[in-house]
């Protein structure tokens, strides 16, 4: 009955006729002169960004740099009016909605932390649990040892194994921000979008995010948004800082921390 | 088997109490009503057997609501088209099953077409005159319908009210559409003065039962169905789509493809319940589609409990029940009896009944509950 | 324009008729004339109106005027026939002189027949009235009748006529008669057919299609080419026509939907009760009516003024009474106010019911919210004209006000995050009871202009509830401008399609339509766009 | 000035606070430390009037407040920066900020200059909806909003969440602008502990619904401060 | 002592949609069935009215009318006002052998033993009012009705009947609205347009119930007087009148078998009894009121004739059975189930009454298969021995399946 009509529409495959350059195939993520205006403001401006296989890179920048929109253009949320958005060196994003998307190996944690209110911590995460997705395909599944097994895992590497029976809307905003760490984590994605992980949290668990994130970009891509300096330093990656939606740096943290375009709008004195 | 396993794995006990009460029901009723005699307390009289088959169906179609509505978020003002349609598809077979029985001994032609001069079975009636043919339809119509507005519904995105206020107008333009007399559907009168059903006569108190029992047996398939749907990792998903239906998508779920399926077994559903309802009740007309019945089916669902499905069966029995006793017990003032009836069940039952019935059974279980009285705070909105 | 000579000849022509008639038929006494009234036979009534108006007798005016307005009696014992006048003493129709005992009479009885007699005459006798409205309905009247007898009399009027727009009027209606005239000369005809296909409305084409079969071929070609011209010009018109219709009915749902705009649009609350407030607000118009018919008549004609201050009031009040009992323990619970609203609708509905009755209440339209007048061939009824002006004002007071008050900022501020107003030190009770109430009292308003148009019954506002919703979602639920052009859309978009579907498939079409357009735009017309709407 | 009483509160059947007993002081700034969930937003509910308590009393400016609805609470001087910004979404920015006018009298209903020198990018953006704005900016929105109530008692949530590393630096500095008025008591809600440390007079730190250690800054110890953050 | 009644269901809608016609049904019962008892009742037995509400809600009439059949046990019910909410019930009644009676005009085709139609059948009352319009040399229709059975099968009857009677097709015009059509503003227009010719113009009315009141106050405004395009309608009556300012509708027409301005004494005291029971001394009558007057003496005189409230022996009673109506005749229940009916033709009145400018001769028997209708010509009803068919076909000499 359900014969995927969007899939025929949207094509997930390549887009086989365009010959793209290099430099695009062997990204992760491409992001060519792209522009988002809103109502006439433009959010983001003739944006370049390139993430290569297995990177992990920050990004900074004032508020309302378009850290955010960024990433809401690499999800599907947002069309962008021009410009280029190339996943794993020929998948034109900007033709695909936000499933298709996430089905290519694309995941996300939100700024405003989004989880499903009236299921259980442990249902969050085994939702996000790569597995099939179709309606016929959830309808007749059971949970298997191996998804036990992985929610299992996740709950312990975000600390909510003692919450795993409490609905999701109970948590504090932390452990909010945790459960959808853990989500994000669950859906196994090639590129993972981290959009401010460690606002509300300890400088502890701030640092243990950290420690999670590097783990995670050994064998995934990553793409976090900080405002925690410290946090930044810890990673220890590229860093690109946005500026009313362009590029303003990008380079080590160092090098990025003493331009004195960024310490003038973003760091401050 | 895998269907049976499937079906009955995920059943609590409030479901299994249902399902035996039902069961109960489906053979005694006929019992009681056909094997006692009339002057025994234990008889079930004729009446009430035409009565809670009517039920039965309202109760299934309480369900199909309750299933978009309850796990989906799908708020429809339209359910009672699909019951509708159904129901028409089911009289449609009953008036063709009357032949040259009419009052105007037309061989073939229905009587409201006769007189409406009419020369010829128009195509929408072929194929009406077998059983089969005419349960395929009921199956069909409602499904198709329902199919092809949700491809375009939900691929729209159209959500929350705007969906809502769509199904009601669908609803609203196929009453108006079976009001015209030109559909070849019986204008405003409608369908009615059935004769029998498979050869069977309608009227007899033996087809009654029987059509009792199988509204029965419909029901409990039904919820079944929609229990084992909720239940399966889809049903969670249904859920989560109620509360955050774009995050859903960035897991990589389609959320149209899950809301189109349930959407689509509900109307099935609900057709299902107007072709048992239509040779229950003997007549089916436009008023059926009308906005107002859909509505009030919405409301039995919210007053036995949305989202429990037994509740939604429940809400629908009360409900019904409750018109019918005040229609005859005070003609005159049964308006203020059900509107205060629904006005009190959602100011002090939020959760409908059976809702509010099991968190107080659960919280009687509870033994660390704070006591109730230590709150000295009022919540202030 | 008119050719002068061929008139007079005509004039003529028809005095010399009427002059040269029998003496008994001209010298006629009105006396037997006035006698032949007293019957039951219709016709027998209509021809004495008819002898009576040509008879020249100075009785003819008073007893017709009586017998129109229902004030000819006769004595059932004699057949002596009075006029009754105002204070309810009877003077005698021949001579108009008191009498004392009229002893038990009976109303001469009048049918369309009668009354189409009366109006022929009248119109002759009234030509000359000092009121210019009377001359120009009497003008009016000649044209339809085409009594030729009228011709001498409307001859003098023209002469004597100051307004310009009467003395077309008559000018008309002379064409009129000279048309119809078997006597008069083709040319002058032909002329006369020219006078009124420049009138060129419905009665011109009744006029000019009645024209017997008998008539010159010349002259029944100069009607047909005219007819045709005068279609042409009206089917333009009728456009127009449809587009005024349209926006017509557009203010009703406007009215309707506007105060739903407000208690579902901006609160949220999916008022299942709203139909109710417009009936509260219809009801409220009768008692109001009620109370000044029996108080003070004279203020009858206003008392539309006094009727929607009052159901504003009687309406917010119980609408406020609803939110403060019921809706406010529903909050955050948006879909649970659609049950205890159903049951609330039912409980007013069945309240009403009993307390005023099933059947219609009458409600009366004030005189200058009656008739129509007519801007080209665009014929514009008044009350339809006050309802657009009035759905006008409502909705620019209501724009004002929820955008330039403090109070609209913090009723949108309360129902976008209630608990947060509440830490602004917005008294959110208040804010809630008074919108509810604001909502509820705007609907009432909407009932006095309704009953208007519609029934006063308990199931007024069901007819009106569905297009309600439909008008405030299709225009964007939240939006007040969205609701406006909605309702407009809908309005002209249905009254486009009625000519050609007929108002049942239009209605249907028009459903197909907004379903298709949800889908296009799945948050309706002004759609709230960006991240703050998710 | 505010003094809460071995406040309980409890969501359903689940405790969140036991017996947590806090006072605040004008001129001086109060924060509450603690790890994920251990109540703080919850104790700040429980003053603004967000969450009915289940036992002890709030007392405020020596009156008992502890049965009273928030807008009474926010008339009488309490201003709130929630956790998660709850920004008013289709209200433009400049709305958003005179929302705070309903406790005003009439000649008081303006927005203050100095919350535009604070955070700058309100001023250029006072026609947009509160919506759209951007995580930081809404953070930045709700601090401002606050203030134009022109409170003497600010609640503060963590109102350093999603701003970028200056104008966490200006809030600070505005933070003890306040302070240095004298007459504005300072509650605040901190996880990025130098901030805490630099600004905070008194300290509270909490651990599953109680508090656990606190004292006035100097009298605390840090290691113990940053032990009771640990994991 | 419970046992010493006879019961008499009352089954008509007090709330929804169909209440404000039917309410007043269910107070003349009341009324009716107290004015008996004081008489004694019947077979001196008091009787009991039972009185429920199926609420405007077809499926529910059926469910209601089973109720007070097999339930209550009552003897005869009145009751019903819609041919739909007719048709819902007519199993039921067959099926448990109890009596209806049906008090509204309707299309006819119809003839159920167990149902006493004492409405109009359309031959007496839209017949006699088109004739009476071509006499009054009208050359053109406009068939205005609501999209239901009446309304198409009355609107039929009379399109055959007018091309009859020399009409030209193009001089007729039909058209439907919705239920409850409020807004008449392009049809009162099109209609003034098809009225246009110059040929004399009339327009047929059997719109329906609510829609009613806009349309006469759009004909006012729109300034359509009777003297130029007269309005004829079948469902109006002085009840529906009472919503509205009549003044610009002096003169438009009503056609049907009762007025409450027929002045003669039975109905001068009817309405004198009337507005007691109801203390209202505004009360007006109607139509079908006087047909439940007449249908109630009708029963309690076949049940005194019988000796037995039983149903098939009232039934087989009530034929012949003749009673004074209120407009000074005498009507007779016929073999066919339908009664006699003077027919009236009246005009309305500035002040909201209907008088009459026109009226059969005698009373008129009932066609309720009319013979203008293809399928319907050739068939017959009578419930007497031997025939005892609803829908005897003349030409096959068979009964039609219906008959059970
Ligand atoms: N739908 C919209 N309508 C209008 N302006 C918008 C919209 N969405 C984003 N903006 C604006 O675009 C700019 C970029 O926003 P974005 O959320 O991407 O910023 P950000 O870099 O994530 O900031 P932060 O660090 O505060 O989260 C902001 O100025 C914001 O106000
Ligand atoms: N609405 C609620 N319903 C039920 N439990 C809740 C609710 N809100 C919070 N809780 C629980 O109460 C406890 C305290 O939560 P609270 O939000 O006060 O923590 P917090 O200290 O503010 O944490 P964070 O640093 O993550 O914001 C947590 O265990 C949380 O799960
Ligand atoms: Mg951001
Ligand atoms: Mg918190």
């Amino acid at each position: 009955m359900l014969i995927d009509p969007m899939d025929t529409q949207l094509p997930a495959e390549p887009v086989k006729a365009i010959e793209r350059p290099q430099i695009v195939t062997q990204s992760l993520l491409y992001l060519d002169g792209v522009s988002v205006s809103f109502d006439g403001f433009r959010a983001i401006n003739n944006l370049s960004l390139i993430i290569a296989p297995g990177e992990m890179r920050a990004i900074i920048g004032p508020n309302g740099a378009g850290k955010t929109t960024m990433m809401d253009i690499i999800t599907g949320k947002t069309k962008p009016d021009t410009g280029d958005v190339i996943f794993a060196g020929e998948v034109d994003l900007t033709r695909l909605d936000e499933t298709a998307i996430a089905n290519l190996g694309i995941g996300c944690k939100f700024q405003k932390p989004t989880v499903f209110e009236s299921h259980t911590v442990e249902d969050n995460v085994d939702m996000a649990v790569k597995a099939d997705r179709t309606v016929f395909g959830t309808l007749f599944q059971r949970r298997s040892a191996e998804i036990a097994r992985r929610v299992d895992e996740i709950l312990g590497i975000v600390r909510l194994g003692d919450h795993r029976k409490r609905l999701a809307g109970d948590l504090s905003h932390g452990q909010k921000q945790w459960l959808e760490i853990g989500m994000l984590l669950a859906q196994d994605p090639k590129l993972l979008l981290v959009d401010e992980p460690a606002a509300g949290m300890t400088d502890v668990e701030t640092a243990a995010t950290a420690d999670l994130l590097k783990d995670i970009a050994k064998t995934h891509s990553v793409v976090v948004v900080e405002h925690d300096m410290g946090f930044i330093r810890e990673l220890g990656v590229k860093v690109t800082c946005l500026h009313e939606g362009s590029v303003l740096a990008e380079g080590s943290l160092d090098q990025v921390s003493s331009d004195e375009r960024v310490i003038e709008v973003y760091l401050g004195r | 088997m895998m269907l049976t396993r499937f079906l009955l794995e995920k059943i609590d006990r409030t479901g299994w109490i249902f399902l035996v009460l039902l069961a109960l029901a489906a053979v005694m009723v006929p019992v009681l009503n056909l094997a006692v005699p009339p002057g025994s307390p234990f008889h079930v009289s004729n009446t009430a057997v035409s009565l809670w088959g009517k039920y039965m169906t309202y109760a299934l179609l309480a369900l199909a609501v309750d299933l978009v509505w309850g796990y989906c978020g799908i708020l429809s003002l339209g359910h009672g088209a699909f019951f509708a349609l159904g129901g028409y598809a089911m009289g449609m077979y009953l008036m063709r099953q009357i032949g040259p029985r009419g009052v105007y001994s037309h061989p073939i032609l229905p009587d409201f077409m006769v007189f409406l001069n009419w020369k010829e079975l128009p195509l929408t009636w072929w194929g009406f005159s077998s059983f089969p043919y005419a349960l395929f339809m009921v199956a069909l119509v409602p499904g198709l319908l329902a199919f092809v507005f949700g491809w375009f519904a939900f691929r729209s995105r159209v959500t929350g009210v705007y969906l809502s206020i769509i199904t009601q107008a669908l609803t609203y333009a196929l009453m108006l559409a079976f009001f015209r007399n030109d559909m070849g559907f019986g204008g405003n009168n409608g369908l009615t003065d059935f004769k029998d059903i498979l050869g069977f006569n309608i009227q007899s108190q033996t087809t009654r039962a029987v059509l009792f029992s199988l509204s029965v047996v419909a029901l409990m398939i039904g919820y079944l169905l929609a229990r084992a749907i909720v239940t399966s990792k889809a049903g969670k998903i249904l859920i989560a789509v109620r509360d955050a239906e774009a995050r859903t998508r960035f897991l990589g779920y389609r959320v149209e493809h899950f809301k189109l399926f349930v959407w689509t077994v509900s109307a099935v559903m609900a057709g299902i319940a107007g072709a048992l309802y239509v040779p229950q009740v003997g007549i089916i007309n436009p008023s059926e589609f009308s906005p107002a019945n859909s509505i009030e089916t919405i409301v039995w669902v919210a007053v036995g409990g949305r989202g429990t499905l037994v509740g939604a069966a429940l809400g629908a029995g009360i409900v019904n029940f409750a018109k019918s006793w005040f229609t005859g017990a005070f003609p005159q003032g049964w308006l203020f009896a059900l509107g205060g009836l629904f006005i009190v069940v959602t100011l002090f039952l939020p959760k409908g009944i059976l809702g509010t019935f099991t968190d107080w059974w659960k919280r009687r279980g509870e033994t660390r509950e704070p006591p109730a009285g230590k709150a000295v705070g009022q919540p202030a909105e | 324009m008119i050719r002068r000579p061929g008139l007079v000849a005509l004039l003529a022509a028809l005095l010399t008729v009427v002059l040269l008639a029998p003496p008994s038929a001209r010298a006629q006494d009105a006396a037997p004339l006035i006698q032949r009234m007293a019957t039951e036979t219709f016709n027998d009534i209509a021809g004495a109106v008819a002898a009576l108006a040509t008879s020249g007798s100075p009785r003819a005016a008073p007893v017709i005027e009586a017998l129109r307005d229902n004030r000819l009696v006769y004595r059932q014992a004699d057949r002596a026939v009075f006029i009754r006048e105002a204070s309810g003493s009877f003077v005698s129709a021949l001579t108009g002189e008191p009498v004392t005992d009229a002893g038990t009479t009976r109303p001469v009885r009048l049918n369309n027949a009668v009354r189409r007699a009366i109006d022929a005459a009248m119109g002759a006798l009234t030509l000359m009235n000092p009121d210019p409205a009377r001359r120009a309905a009497a003008a009016e009247a000649v044209f339809k009748s085409r009594d030729a007898s009228a011709l001498p009399a409307l001859e003098q009027a023209i002469g004597q006529e100051r307004d310009a727009r009467i003395r077309i009027l008559m000018e008309e209606a002379r064409a009129a008669v000279v048309v119809a005239s078997p006597e008069a000369n083709e040319a002058d005809r032909i002329t006369a057919i020219g006078v009124i296909q420049r009138r060129g409305d419905q009665d011109a084409l009744r006029m000019l299609g009645s024209l017997p079969a008998t008539a010159p071929p010349r002259v029944r070609e100069a009607a047909e080419s005219a007819s045709v011209a005068i279609r042409r010009t009206l089917a333009v018109w009728e456009a127009v026509q449809n587009v005024w219709y349209g926006l017509s009915l557009g203010s009703v749902l406007l009215l309707a939907a506007i105060g739903l705009a407000i208690t579902f649009g901006v609160m949220g609350v999916i008022n299942m009760a709203h139909g109710e407030m417009v009936m509260i607000g219809a009801y409220t118009t009768f008692v109001v009516q009620q109370v000044l018919r029996t108080m003070a008549p004279g203020l009858m004609d206003v008392s539309l003024f006094i009727a929607l201050p009052m159901a504003f009031l009687v309406a917010g009040a119980i609408g406020i009474a609803i939110e403060r009992l019921i809706i406010r323990h529903l909050y955050g619970r948006p879909l649970e106010t659609l049950l205890a609203t159903w049951g609330v609708s039912l409980v007013l509905q069945q309240a009403v019911r009993s307390w005023f009755g099933p059947t219609n209440r009458e409600v009366t339209t004030p005189s200058w919210m009656s008739g129509s007048f007519e801007v080209g061939h665009l014929a514009i009824t008044a009350n339809r004209l006050a309802i657009i002006i009035f759905a006008a004002m409502v909705f620019a007071a209501l724009l004002l006000f929820l955008k330039r008050t403090p109070f609209g900022l913090q009723t949108r501020a309360v129902t976008q995050n209630r608990r947060m107003a509440g830490a602004m030190g917005i008294r959110t009770n208040w804010v809630d009871a008074f919108t509810f109430g604001l909502g509820s009292g705007i609907a009432g308003l909407a009932g006095v202009a309704l009953s208007q148009i519609d029934n006063v019954s308990p199931n007024l506002g069901q007819g009106y509830i569905i297009d309600s919703f439909m008008v405030v979602v299709f225009g964007g639920v939240g939006n007040l401008w969205g609701t406006l052009v909605g309702a407009m859309t809908l309005g002209i978009a249905n009254k486009l399609l009625e000519p050609y579907a007929g108002a049942v498939l239009g209605k249907i079409l028009l459903l197909v339509f907004i379903i298709l357009f949800i889908q296009k735009r799945p948050r309706g017309l002004f759609a709230l766009k960006g991240r703050a709407v998710e | 000035m505010l003094d809460v009483k071995s406040v309980d509160l409890h969501y359903g059947a689940a405790q969140a606070l036991r017996e947590v007993s806090v006072v605040v002081e004008p001129g001086k700034v109060t924060c509450v430390l603690g790890r994920n969930g251990v109540g703080k937003t919850s104790l700040m509910r429980a003053i603004i009037g967000h969450q009915p308590i289940s036992g002890g009393e709030i007392l405020w400016e020596g009156r008992d407040i502890t049965r009273m609805p928030p807008f009474e609470r926010a008339r009488r001087g309490i201003a709130y920066v929630p956790q998660g910004r709850e920004i008013f979404p289709l209200l433009t920015v400049k709305e958003n900020l005179e929302t705070g006018f309903a406790p005003l009298k009439r000649a008081d209903r303006t927005i203050p200059d100095d919350i535009f020198s604070l955070f700058p990018v309100l001023k250029d953006m006072l026609g947009r909806r509160g919506g759209d704005l951007s995580g930081g900016q809404q953070q930045q929105l709700a601090i401002g909003r606050a203030l134009v109530t022109r409170p003497r008692l600010i609640v503060l949530d963590e109102p350093t969440e999603g701003i970028q590393p200056s104008i966490i630096k200006d809030i600070g500095r505005a933070i003890d602008y306040l302070r240095r008025k004298g007459d504005i008591g300072i509650l605040l809600v901190e996880q990025y502990l130098d901030f805490a440390e630099e600004l905070g007079d008194r300290f509270y730190v909490m651990e599953r619904g109680r508090v656990v250690v606190q004292g006035l800054k100097g009298e605390v110890d840090r290691d113990a401060l940053h032990k009771s953050m640990a994991i | 002592q419970a046992q010493e009644t006879i019961k008499v269901g009352i089954l008509h809608s007090l709330s929804g949609t169909m209440a404000i016609s039917e309410t007043t049904l269910k107070d003349v019962m009341l009324m009716l069935i107290e004015e008996q008892n004081k008489r004694g009742g019947v077979l001196g037995k008091k009787l009991e009215a039972v009185v429920v509400d199926p609420a405007s809600n077809w499926p529910l009439f059926a469910e209601k009318a089973r109720e007070l059949i097999a339930q209550q046990k009552v003897a005869v019910t009145f009751g019903c006002w819609t041919s739909v909410s007719r048709k819902s019930v007519l199993p039921v009644f067959e099926e448990l052998n109890s009596i209806l009676f049906y008090p509204v005009q309707y299309e006819g085709e119809e003839s159920s033993p167990n149902i006493f139609y004492t409405g109009a059948a359309p031959n007496q009352q839209a017949i006699p009012a088109i004739d009476y319009l071509l006499a009054e040399g009208v050359k053109r229709f406009v068939l205005e009705g609501t999209d239901y059975v009446y309304p198409r099968t009355t609107n039929r009857i009379l399109e055959a009947y007018l091309l009859s009677k020399g009409v030209k097709a193009e001089d007729i015009s039909v058209n439907y609205t919705p239920f409850g059509h409020a807004d008449w503003q392009t049809r009162v227009a099109a209609i003034k347009r098809f009225g246009s010719t110059g040929v004399k113009t009339a327009v047929v009315s059997t719109v329906n119930g609510d829609a009613n009141v806009p349309f006469y106050k759009e004909l006012g405004n729109q300034g359509i007087k009777a003297t130029d395009i007269p309005v004829v309608a079948f469902s109006v009556g002085e009840e529906e009148l009472a919503g509205i300012d009549t003044r610009p509708l002096v003169g438009h027409l009503a056609a049907w078998n009762y007025f409450q301005s027929v002045d003669t004494p039975a109905n001068r005291d009817f309405i004198a009894r009337w507005r007691a029971f109801k203390k209202n001394e505004r009360a007006v009558t109607n139509d079908p009121m006087e047909a439940h007057v007449i249908g109630f003496a009708m029963w309690v005189k076949a049940v005194e004739a019988a000796g037995t409230t039983d149903a098939t022996a009232v039934r087989r009673a009530m034929i012949g059975i003749a009673v004074p109506n209120l407009t000074g005749g005498i009507s007779t229940m016929m073999p066919n189930h339908h009664i006699t009916k003077p027919v009236l033709i009246g005009e309305i009145q500035a002040n909201g009454q209907i008088q009459t400018v026109w009226q059969t001769p005698g009373t008129v028997v009932a066609q309720e298969w009319s013979p203008h209708l293809e399928g319907s010509r050739d068939l017959i009803a009578d419930h007497r021995a031997p025939m005892n068919c609803g829908n005897f076909n003349v030409r096959t000499g068979r009964c039609g399946g219906a008959q059970r």
